[in-house]
């Protein structure tokens, strides 16, 4: 099978699933058979098989083309995909040219593989329920919308893929709508992801236009990566930055991040599959695709750097205090973003990269895990109310583990691996701050990570009742947990460093996307990089340490750990407030002006066209008193006029 | 011998009209037998579909004694020296006026039976006022066409003054005779000074002199020509001297108001073409400004005035200041070019108001007798559909005879220089809208109160309606006229304006 | 000279005579004052050369259509209470002939800008009867006829308002 | 001479034709035979899309004599600018004709068809003065419709519909009599037609031309609606019949539009130059005043006029961003927002014809109960936001991105639009669709197969012209290319050799 | 002598009878300010005949006369059938229709 059928195969399979299913789902909704427990109905099962199946074919299809790669040489490791014209603009036609190197291959394999692994966990998760067509249809079509999105040769094509997940989030946090609150939050994600997407346009149309006067307009990937460089700097610097308000919509950075935390109203395999592995990861893909743009635009990547420094130390600061399983890691992944966008900053985008294919696995697995024990607890989210599974969750409970340690980055864990890597790029670029915060970030990764594995597995029941009925998931569950374990606990394989004797394939295998030597070229100390290494360790080992054993002994407080905190605690607890003041700063004035100004103002443009014809009606009721029904004054009227025009006859008369 | 009868032929409409009125005061006290109100009527719309039937033929077939003026088929036939004249636009005077009497007929009839003051006279001096059209039309000498003129003014008095029980319209006959013969010392001390700057009403003369006129004498045609344009504003009702007219059309029948609206109006205009563009041609600059500026007083007190109006028939008759107005823009923009596209603008304007103004009086009086106008179009939906054709045509709308008549109005007045009159023309436009949509939307969507009367209107009535409405939408159709299939009524109407105003000149 | 004197009295007695007509609340007095002022025109007729005018002036005028009106109030039989109550005469005569006033200026103006040739010679039987009667019937019978026609319509205008109900 | 019957003169024939059949016939009759005639009206538009040619000028040309009254020859004819947009008049009468339902009268089909052939009558003519007569005739089945047939606050709406329209369309009729008059002096002939008065106009100094140019716009600015002309807008198309406002803001108010590119900016090109910033500006204050007012507005119709105000929004701005890239966009989003419009009246309609209201806050949990009609809903309102895929983006991306060519602050602000947008959106769906059931719970069953009949090819066709846009773009694009360049004649000669065409 | 004079006083005349039209309410009154504006306008008519030394004028009189007439008479045949039914020759009485 060649490479083009290959690619046709990964992107369509899913999509064929989802319209399958979407035809299921349509007819499923009409005729109701009602559902009994958890289990599913026949319609279900048709639906599970192609749901699985779908991404599954993608999934063969994409190790495959990845294995058919490997055995290739670096530069022949490219396939496209054409499909015609989608439209012209001016000059420039915008293809459906679909492509996979390197770079889409990684985020091909994330997309497919913990993407068919989180369906098969679906199965189990959401039987019973009565969308599960409904589920499924989004699911798959999401899956479809990413895929376009990391293989899209075109911007605008990529964009399709953007906004194609946007809406499947929307739709899939708004699943359960019955409950208003629930479909608000998709509102609310669909609605700042817009903002950020904004961004993405006005960038393109930037692009597009400097490219205007070359002839050679087009938003194709390739063509503007030979161009950017011939932009100037400031320019590049505002195009470069004006993409990255896209990404952060979509990766949920500070302050554009507030609708991430929200969006775990939705079912728990969306939060893995969209929320941890793959779409808020699509801002760090796009900034690596346009890596060529943001090399040439220094300022821009300091910028995103820092954005992304400080996203990951406000959110883990957040994910510290929360008390929501979902909401603690939905947290978490706001923070492990920020450490990618500072390993991007850095300049070191490989590594980025390879955080954001680490963290695909153990936040997957997290979040999945989590799932599984809210779903042994028949929904209950509030870690309050946990706390003594590890006894009653025998796959779980270690799965859980294994995440939060990776997430921790507690050696030798993938997560390890690659946040150590984006230190020491942060340090290599000469950011001494970011290396602090990420240092300090990592300490308090550590921290919530046990803190949250301490409350819910740890010590005795807060709810004996709940607990006691709480009971381990089936194999459609428990499998993709079994699985993505082993990816969280590997994966750092392909990335071990140097100074601990590893190689860097995953580095090596991006080179030919990235240029041939970047941040990894210069690994001149390697005894630098170690004590790095050594004192990153340190820091996450005493996080984790403070955080297990606040946490583990019996009635530990979910709150404040320390009273004279409280206050700060509380402010942490909220978010820092960023939703309430983007509130106040944005929804309320829009809200007022739609309600109140806006209409006035409408109503004033009306009162004035009235105001017009009334004036002159008011003129016409003064005319009317001499419109008095009497004769003499109509004599009069005249009189005046034969007056007027005798006068006039007389002064113009003697020409 | 028999030559010589046959040249007389083209005064032949004239004479019937004359005749036919004389020959009705027979038939009044004789008549006592059987239906004399339908005899009488049946008597007038003889009289009336005969010299409308001659007029048209004559126009469309000249006789021995027609001669040709000028390249537009225009022609021109006169007798007595001079004292009469038959022409194209005579002849297009007295088809409309006799079109205007039959149209008017069937209701003023019905009117009268209701009012029990139909007893022969009404009958009579409608023909008397037609005929009295016909002199003015005919008339090669500006006293003439003035006596003329006042015999349409006396018949139009009796015609009100008949329906003797009503107080409006006791009103309306006393004021309109009042202020009528007030304006008529007026117009006739005018033509005194221009008897005294020229030494002749007889317009030829008139022409002739005004062309040639030693400065000497210029001023006491000035005083002339303001007290002839003066006189002249009162009978076509411009502003300011047209207070008259709304009270007069309200205290009036309704179709006699549509005849006063429609035909004496038009008559009264020939009137002032012939004397301002044929006899005082030659100073057409000192008039234009005059007329220009009465025709921009009366759009503006002609909206202005209308906009308050709560009964239909005033506001109609305001909304007639109005078109006024633009009929003078007309005038004005005609002003030392007989000849050009203005007179047929102005034509054509005289003719598509004629028809607009018949149908909708017509229109008005079968609906307002039943009841209001709300919500008539649940009700009577043909008579209210003729009637909403009438109002768009007010209104100027496309594919009505209004539209047609505006637009050639407006445009002769951009062409001669009168931009900003035609641009106040289009404002006053805007503004009419203000009142003709309410009284669309009464019809249409109004909720219709109090009880509802079933006169049903006699089919003379439906026929007069039909006809005057399908004539709105004929002419008006003709800017459509496109390659012969569509009805080219509008381009007949433009033809006969335009040899109208070819014989305005010698 | 004595044409001087004349016009001059005439004039005067014209003007006099007109301002009393309005000015008289009765209309009878005001008839009167008419009749004054009418003969005074005839008078000046006959200083501009048109003896026949001047004549029908005093047998038509005076004679028929003042006689018509002063018939027609005494038909009427008017009471006092009847006639119109003209409060404030004063002040609307004032008003009235105050615009009436800028009327004469403008008229005057305008007579002023006339040059003032003295009349020639009037050639003999000028404004005779002989010379009137066949102007009027042979140049203008047209316009002589159509007032035969008004005068018709004018009498069944008349008789159709004013007859009584016959049923 | 050239031909006489081409398909577009049978187009324009057809309505008329068919609404005097209809209005003679039995209501059942009638209704059949304006549906027939729609069909019939929707196979020509087909045909002529089938012989249609990719090339800038008119085809099909018809040329009638007139009878010398006002003017020589009358043109009809179709090009890249009309073709859909008659093609899209045609659909939609059907629409409206289907929808109508059989409880209407005779009459009201036989308004209909004259709305219909009246718009295509507009579209057809080259001839100003004729173009006139049916832009005002239009005039009449609209205020026809809406006062016979529309809702409790018809006349309220109506007056100043009406007369803010005809204050307009007077103000661009002066302007054709000042250019007839113009044309008739320098030839002695009437002339309307739209190339000859493009020579006659030359001639007129720069103030004569900027009234001109400001006449006009004028006039198509209130049908549009242009901001600050809306205000007669959301009453009207909240009280019509649906039927009717299909046609209205389907339609109708793509003519403003159509008119400012057909009639007002070519005959004006310095003076568009000159203005289309401030008429951009113009244009974004509208999408985002008129996305700001459908956020807070209270009832689902009034929702969707606002959001016709503030689509018609990008529309302009595309059109005055005088780019290549604008027009297309504005061309290909006319007929888009056709579509989704008329899509989204109907379904709102059914909505609240089940829920007994029209009032949001007595909506609620819709998806749960008549899921396909949710589902509907969901799919028409992400075309509405725009969404790629769908058939809303490629215009919008082509009319933001021309918007950037005139200035990026158009972007920017309008941009916002694409934001305010998706928030009035979905926060109608929250709000109709979402939450728990309301009491009184949503009557009637779900959409079944006759309204699928009427919905699936609208939702259908979103899909396909978003995926293949090219169906409608490759059509007109040639005409677009050779439009912009009479803006920029300076660029012409620069532009034209990179043409990848 | 010339025709300055008699003009003055048919203005005069033609002025007062104006005057006393705008202000009169009596309809007997008004009729009579008519007829004296009619009057003036033939003293104009007889002078510019004299000027002229044109007969018309004298005709045009005579017309007039006539014309007065037949106005008075319909006028008179008003005022019968006004007084029939209101009793009044106050014009002011007859206002009802206004505005």
């Amino acid at each position: 099978m060649s490479h083009v059928h290959l690619l046709a195969w990964i992107l369509f399979a899913p999509l064929a699933a989802a319209v399958f299913n979407g035809l299921l789902a349509l007819r499923s909704a009409r005729v109701t058979v009602p559902v009994e427990g958890h289990h599913l109905r026949p319609i279900d099962r048709a639906v599970a098989g192609i749901g699985v199946a779908g991404p599954l074919v993608a999934t063969l299809a994409a190790w495959t083309l990845a294995i058919d790669f490997l055995g290739r040489d670096r530069s022949l490791r490219l396939t496209e995909l054409d499909l015609g014209t989608w439209f012209t603009m001016g000059q420039a036609h915008v293809s459906w040219l679909f492509r996979v190197d390197a770079l889409s291959l990684v985020m091909v394999l994330i997309v497919t593989t913990v993407g068919t692994l989180i369906h098969l966990y679906s199965v189990g998760y959401m039987a019973g329920d009565q969308g599960f067509p409904r589920f499924f249809t989004w699911l798959n079509l999401f899956t479809f919308a990413m895929l376009v999105l990391v293989t899209a040769r075109d911007l605008v094509v990529l964009f399709l893929g953007w906004e194609g997940v946007g809406v499947c989030s929307y739709l899939l946090i708004g699943y359960w709508f019955s409950d208003a609150a629930k479909a608000a939050a998709g509102l609310k994600a669909f609605v700042v992801n817009r903002i950020g997407d904004l961004g993405l346009l006005l960038g393109m149309f930037l692009l597009y236009w400097s490219m205007v006067p070359s002839g050679q307009a087009s938003l194709d990937i390739d063509l503007l990566s030979a161009h950017v460089t011939k932009l100037s700097v400031p320019l590049a610097t505002l195009a470069a930055v004006l993409l990255f308000i896209g990404a952060m919509g979509k990766s949920a950075q500070v302050p554009l991040h507030i609708w991430l935390p929200d969006a775990m109203a939705g079912p728990t395999p969306v939060s893995a599959l969209i929320h941890a592995a793959t779409m808020v990861t699509a801002g760090v893909y796009m900034v690596a695709r346009m890596h060529p743009l943001y090399h040439h635009a220094p300022a821009a990547l300091a910028f995103i750097g820092s954005l992304g420094a400080l996203t990951a130390l406000v959110a883990a600061t957040v994910a510290c205090t929360q008390t929501n399983i979902k909401r603690v890691i939905a947290w978490s992944t706001v923070s492990q973003l920020g450490y990618m966008f500072m390993g991007l900053g850095a300049g070191a985008f490989s590594v980025g990269i390879y955080h954001l294919f680490t963290h695909a696995f153990f936040k997957a697995l997290f979040f999945l895990s989590a799932g599984a024990v809210i779903h042994a607890l028949n929904g209950e989210e509030e870690v309050g109310r946990m706390g003594g599974l590890w006894s009653k969750l025998r796959i779980t409970g270690p799965a859980f583990v294994i995440a939060a340690a990776a997430n921790a980055g507690i050696p030798p864990l993938s997560g390890f691996v690659s946040k150590d890597a984006i230190l020491v790029a942060a340090w290599h670029a000469h950011q001494p701050w970011w290396l602090a915060v990420g240092l300090l970030t990592a300490g308090m990764t550590a921290f919530y990570s046990f803190r949250l594995v301490a409350l819910v597995l740890a010590g005795p029941a807060r709810d004996k009742h709940l607990v006691e009925h709480a009971h381990e998931a089936g194999w459609t569950m428990t499998v993709p947990l079994l699985l993505l374990a082993c990816g969280a606990v590997a994966a750092g394989a392909l990335e071990w460093p140097h100074e601990l004797g590893g190689t860097l394939w995953f580095s090596a295998w991006l080179e030919p996307v990235f240029y041939p030597s970047l941040a990894h070229g210069v690994h001149a100390n390697p005894v630098v990089d170690l004590i790095l290494t050594a004192g990153s360790v340190a820091v996450v080992a005493t996080g984790a340490a403070v955080g297990w054993s606040l946490h583990a002994r019996p009635g530990a407080p979910t709150g404040s750990p320390w009273t004279p905190l409280a206050g700060v605690w509380q402010a942490m607890r909220r978010g820092w407030f960023v939703d309430e003041a983007l509130e106040r700063a944005l929804v309320r004035p829009v809200v007022f002006s739609s309600r109140a100004a806006a209409p006035f103002l409408d109503f004033l443009l009306g009162w004035m066209a009235k105001g017009v014809v009334g004036g002159l009606s008011m003129a016409g009721r003064g005319l009317a008193v001499a419109q008095s029904g009497l004769a003499r004054h109509y004599a009069m009227a005249m009189l005046a006029g034969l007056v007027v025009l005798v006068a006039w006859a007389v002064l113009s008369g003697g020409r | 011998m028999n030559l010589q009868l046959a040249t007389y032929l083209p005064l032949a409409p004239l004479a019937l009209l004359v005749l036919g009125a004389l020959l009705a005061l027979l038939l009044v006290p004789t008549v006592r037998q059987g239906d004399p109100d339908r005899t009488m009527a049946w008597h007038a719309a003889m009289v009336n579909i005969s010299a409308l039937v001659l007029s048209v033929t004559l126009w469309v077939r000249p006789v021995i004694g027609m001669e040709p003026v000028g390249t537009t088929g225009a022609f021109r036939a006169s007798y007595l020296g001079g004292a009469l004249v038959v022409d194209s636009l005579s002849l297009l005077l007295m088809a409309l006026a006799s079109a205007g009497a039959l149209l008017v007929l069937p209701g003023l009839v019905a009117a009268a039976e209701r009012g029990s003051f139909a007893h022969g006279e009404l009958q009579a001096l409608l023909v008397f006022a037609v005929a009295g059209t016909a002199i003015v039309g005919c008339a090669g000498d500006m006293f003439t066409g003035f006596l003329g003129l006042e015999v349409v003014a006396l018949s139009i008095y009796g015609l009100v003054g008949l329906d003797r029980s009503r107080p409006n319209a006791n009103e309306a006959v006393l004021k309109y005779m009042l202020l009528g013969a007030f304006a008529s010392a007026i117009l006739l001390l005018g033509m005194a000074f221009l008897f005294g700057a020229t030494g002749s009403l007889s317009l030829a003369s008139l022409q002739a002199a005004s062309a040639h006129l030693p400065p000497a004498r210029h001023a006491v045609l000035m005083l002339g020509l303001a007290a002839v344009v003066a006189g002249l504003a009162f009978k076509v009702a411009a502003a300011p001297f047209h207070m008259w007219s709304a009270d007069v059309y309200e205290g009036s029948v309704t179709p006699l108001t549509g005849f006063m609206a429609t035909v004496v109006k038009v008559t009264a205009f020939v009137f002032a073409m012939r004397v301002l563009l044929s006899g005082l041609a030659g100073v057409a600059v000192d008039w234009q400004p005059m007329v220009s500026a009465l025709a921009a007083v009366s759009m503006v007190v002609g909206n202005l005035m209308a906009m308050n109006q709560r009964n239909p028939k005033r506001m109609l008759a305001f909304s007639s200041v109005v078109h006024t107005g633009y009929m003078l823009v007309g005038l004005a923009a005609a002003a030392g070019n007989p000849a050009g596209e203005a007179v047929k603008a102005l034509v054509v304007y005289l003719v598509a108001y004629l028809v607009t103004n018949l149908a909708g009086f017509a229109c008005l009086d079968v609906l307002d007798r039943n009841g209001s106008l709300d919500g008539a179009m649940h009700r009577h939906p043909w008579v209210s559909a003729a009637f909403l054709v009438s109002v768009l045509s007010l209104v100027g709308f496309p594919l009505t005879a209004g539209f047609l008549g505006k637009y050639m109005v407006f445009s002769a007045a951009f062409g001669a220089g009168l931009g900003w009159l035609a641009i106040l023309a289009i404002a006053s436009s805007m503004l009419s809208l203000s009142y003709y949509l309410p009284l669309l939307f009464r019809v249409l969507a109004g909720t219709s109160s109090g009880t509802v009367l079933s006169l049903r209107p006699a089919n003379a009535e439906h026929v007069a309606i039909a006809v005057s409405s399908g004539l709105v939408v004929v002419i008006g159709a003709g800017i459509l006229a496109v390659a012969g299939w569509m009805v080219p009524g509008a381009h007949w109407v433009a033809q006969w304006a335009q040899q109208s105003g070819a014989v305005l000149l010698p | 000279m004595l044409d001087a004197i004349l016009l001059v009295v005439l004039s005067a007695v014209a003007v006099v005579g007109a301002l009393a007509m309005v000015t008289r609340r009765h209309p009878l007095g005001s008839a009167l004052a008419l009749i004054v002022v009418m003969i005074a025109i005839a008078g000046l007729y006959a200083l501009l050369a048109a003896p026949l005018v001047a004549i029908l002036q005093i047998l038509v005028y005076g004679g028929a259509i003042l006689a018509l009106i002063v018939f027609v109030i005494m038909l009427l039989n008017v009471r006092h209470e009847d006639l119109a109550h003209e409060d404030g005469l004063g002040g609307r005569l004032g008003m009235g002939l105050t615009v009436a006033g800028l009327l004469f200026m403008g008229l005057a103006a305008g007579i002023h800008a006339i040059p003032a040739d003295p009349f020639a010679p009037p050639p003999p039987g000028f404004g005779g009867i002989v010379a009137v009667g066949r102007a009027l019937f042979r140049d203008y019978a047209v316009p002589f006829e159509v007032v035969s026609l008004l005068l018709t319509v004018a009498v069944v205008s008349a008789v159709g308002m004013a007859k009584r109900r016959l049923d | 001479m050239g031909e006489t019957l081409t398909l577009p003169v049978w187009m324009l024939i057809l309505p008329f034709v068919a609404a005097a059949v209809a209005a003679l016939l039995p209501a059942r009759a009638a209704r059949l035979a304006a549906g027939a005639a729609m069909l019939g009206e929707l196979g020509l538009g087909a045909a002529m899309v089938r012989s249609f040619r990719d090339q800038a000028e008119l085809q099909s040309v018809a040329t009638w004599p007139m009878l010398g009254l006002f003017g020589t020859n009358l043109r009809l004819g179709v090009d890249g600018l009309s073709l859909f947009l008659l093609v899209a008049g045609a659909a939609l009468g059907l629409l409206a004709v289907v929808v109508a339902g059989a409880g209407r009268p005779a009459s009201f089909h036989a308004w209909l068809l004259l709305f219909v052939g009246t718009m295509a009558g507009v579209l057809l003519v080259q001839d100003l003065l004729v173009f006139y007569v049916f832009w005002e005739l239009m005039l009449l089945p609209a205020l026809v419709l809406l006062l016979l047939w529309g809702d409790s606050d018809r006349r309220k709406a109506t007056v100043p519909f009406v007369v803010v329209t005809l204050v307009g369309s007077l103000a661009m009729l002066a302007v054709i009599f000042a250019m007839g008059a113009e044309a008739h002096a320098r030839t002695g002939a009437w002339n309307f037609d739209l190339d000859a008065l493009a020579g006659v106009v030359t001639t007129w100094g720069p103030d004569a031309r900027c009234w001109a140019f400001a006449g006009l716009i004028l006039a198509f600015a209130v049908k549009i609606p242009l901001f600050p002309l809306h205000f007669w807008l959301p009453a009207a198309y909240t009280s019509a019949p649906l039927p009717a406002v299909i046609l209205l803001s389907g339609l109708m108010a793509k003519l403003g539009t159509y008119g400012v590119l057909r009639i007002a900016m070519p005959l004006f090109p310095e003076q568009a130059v000159a203005w289309s910033p401030w008429l951009a500006a113009l244009a974004v204050v509208g999408i985002l005043h008129g996305a700001v007012l459908a956020l807070g507005a209270r009832d689902v119709r009034t929702v969707l006029a606002y959001s016709s105000f503030s689509h018609l929004g990008w529309i302009a701005l595309g059109i005055f961003s005088l780019t290549a890239e604008g027009i297309e966009g504005a061309l290909l989003q006319q007929v888009g927002h056709a579509l989704v419009t008329a899509a989204l009246f109907i379904l709102a309609a059914w909505a609240s014809e089940r829920q007994g209201s029209t009032q949001l806050s007595r909506f609620g949990g819709m998806a749960a109960t008549h899921p396909w009609l949710a589902a509907a809903l969901v799919f028409s309102a992400m075309a509405s936001a725009g969404l790629p895929g769908l058939n809303g983006f490629v215009g919008e991306f082509l009319i933001l991105l021309g918007a950037w060519g005139l200035s990026p602050w158009a972007a920017l602000f309008g941009g916002l639009g694409v934001v305010l947008g998706a928030a009035y959106l979905l926060w109608l769906l929250q709000r109709m669709l979402y939450g728990p059931v309301v009491e009184p719970a949503p009557s009637g069953r779900d959409i079944g197969v006759r309204e699928l009949a009427v919905a699936l090819p609208l939702l259908a066709m979103m899909l396909l012209f978003g995926i293949r846009p090219g169906l409608l773009l490759d059509r007109m694009k040639p005409w677009s290319d050779a439009y912009v360049l009479r803006f920029h004649p300076a660029a012409s000669q620069a532009a034209l050799p990179t043409g990848t065409h | 002598m010339a025709l300055h004079a008699p003009l003055l006083v048919a203005a005069a005349l033609f002025s007062i009878g104006v005057g006393g039209f705008v202000a009169r309410r009596n309809v007997f009154a008004l009729l009579m300010c008519i007829e004296l504006m009619l009057n003036s306008v033939n003293l104009v008519f007889v002078t510019f005949s004299r000027q002229w030394l044109a007969l018309e004028g004298h005709v045009t009189v005579l017309l007039v006369v006539a014309l007065a007439a037949a106005e008075a008479a319909v006028a008179l045949a008003i005022v019968i059938m006004l007084f029939r039914h209101r009793e009044t020759l106050d014009v002011d009485v007859f206002a009802s229709m206004k505005e």
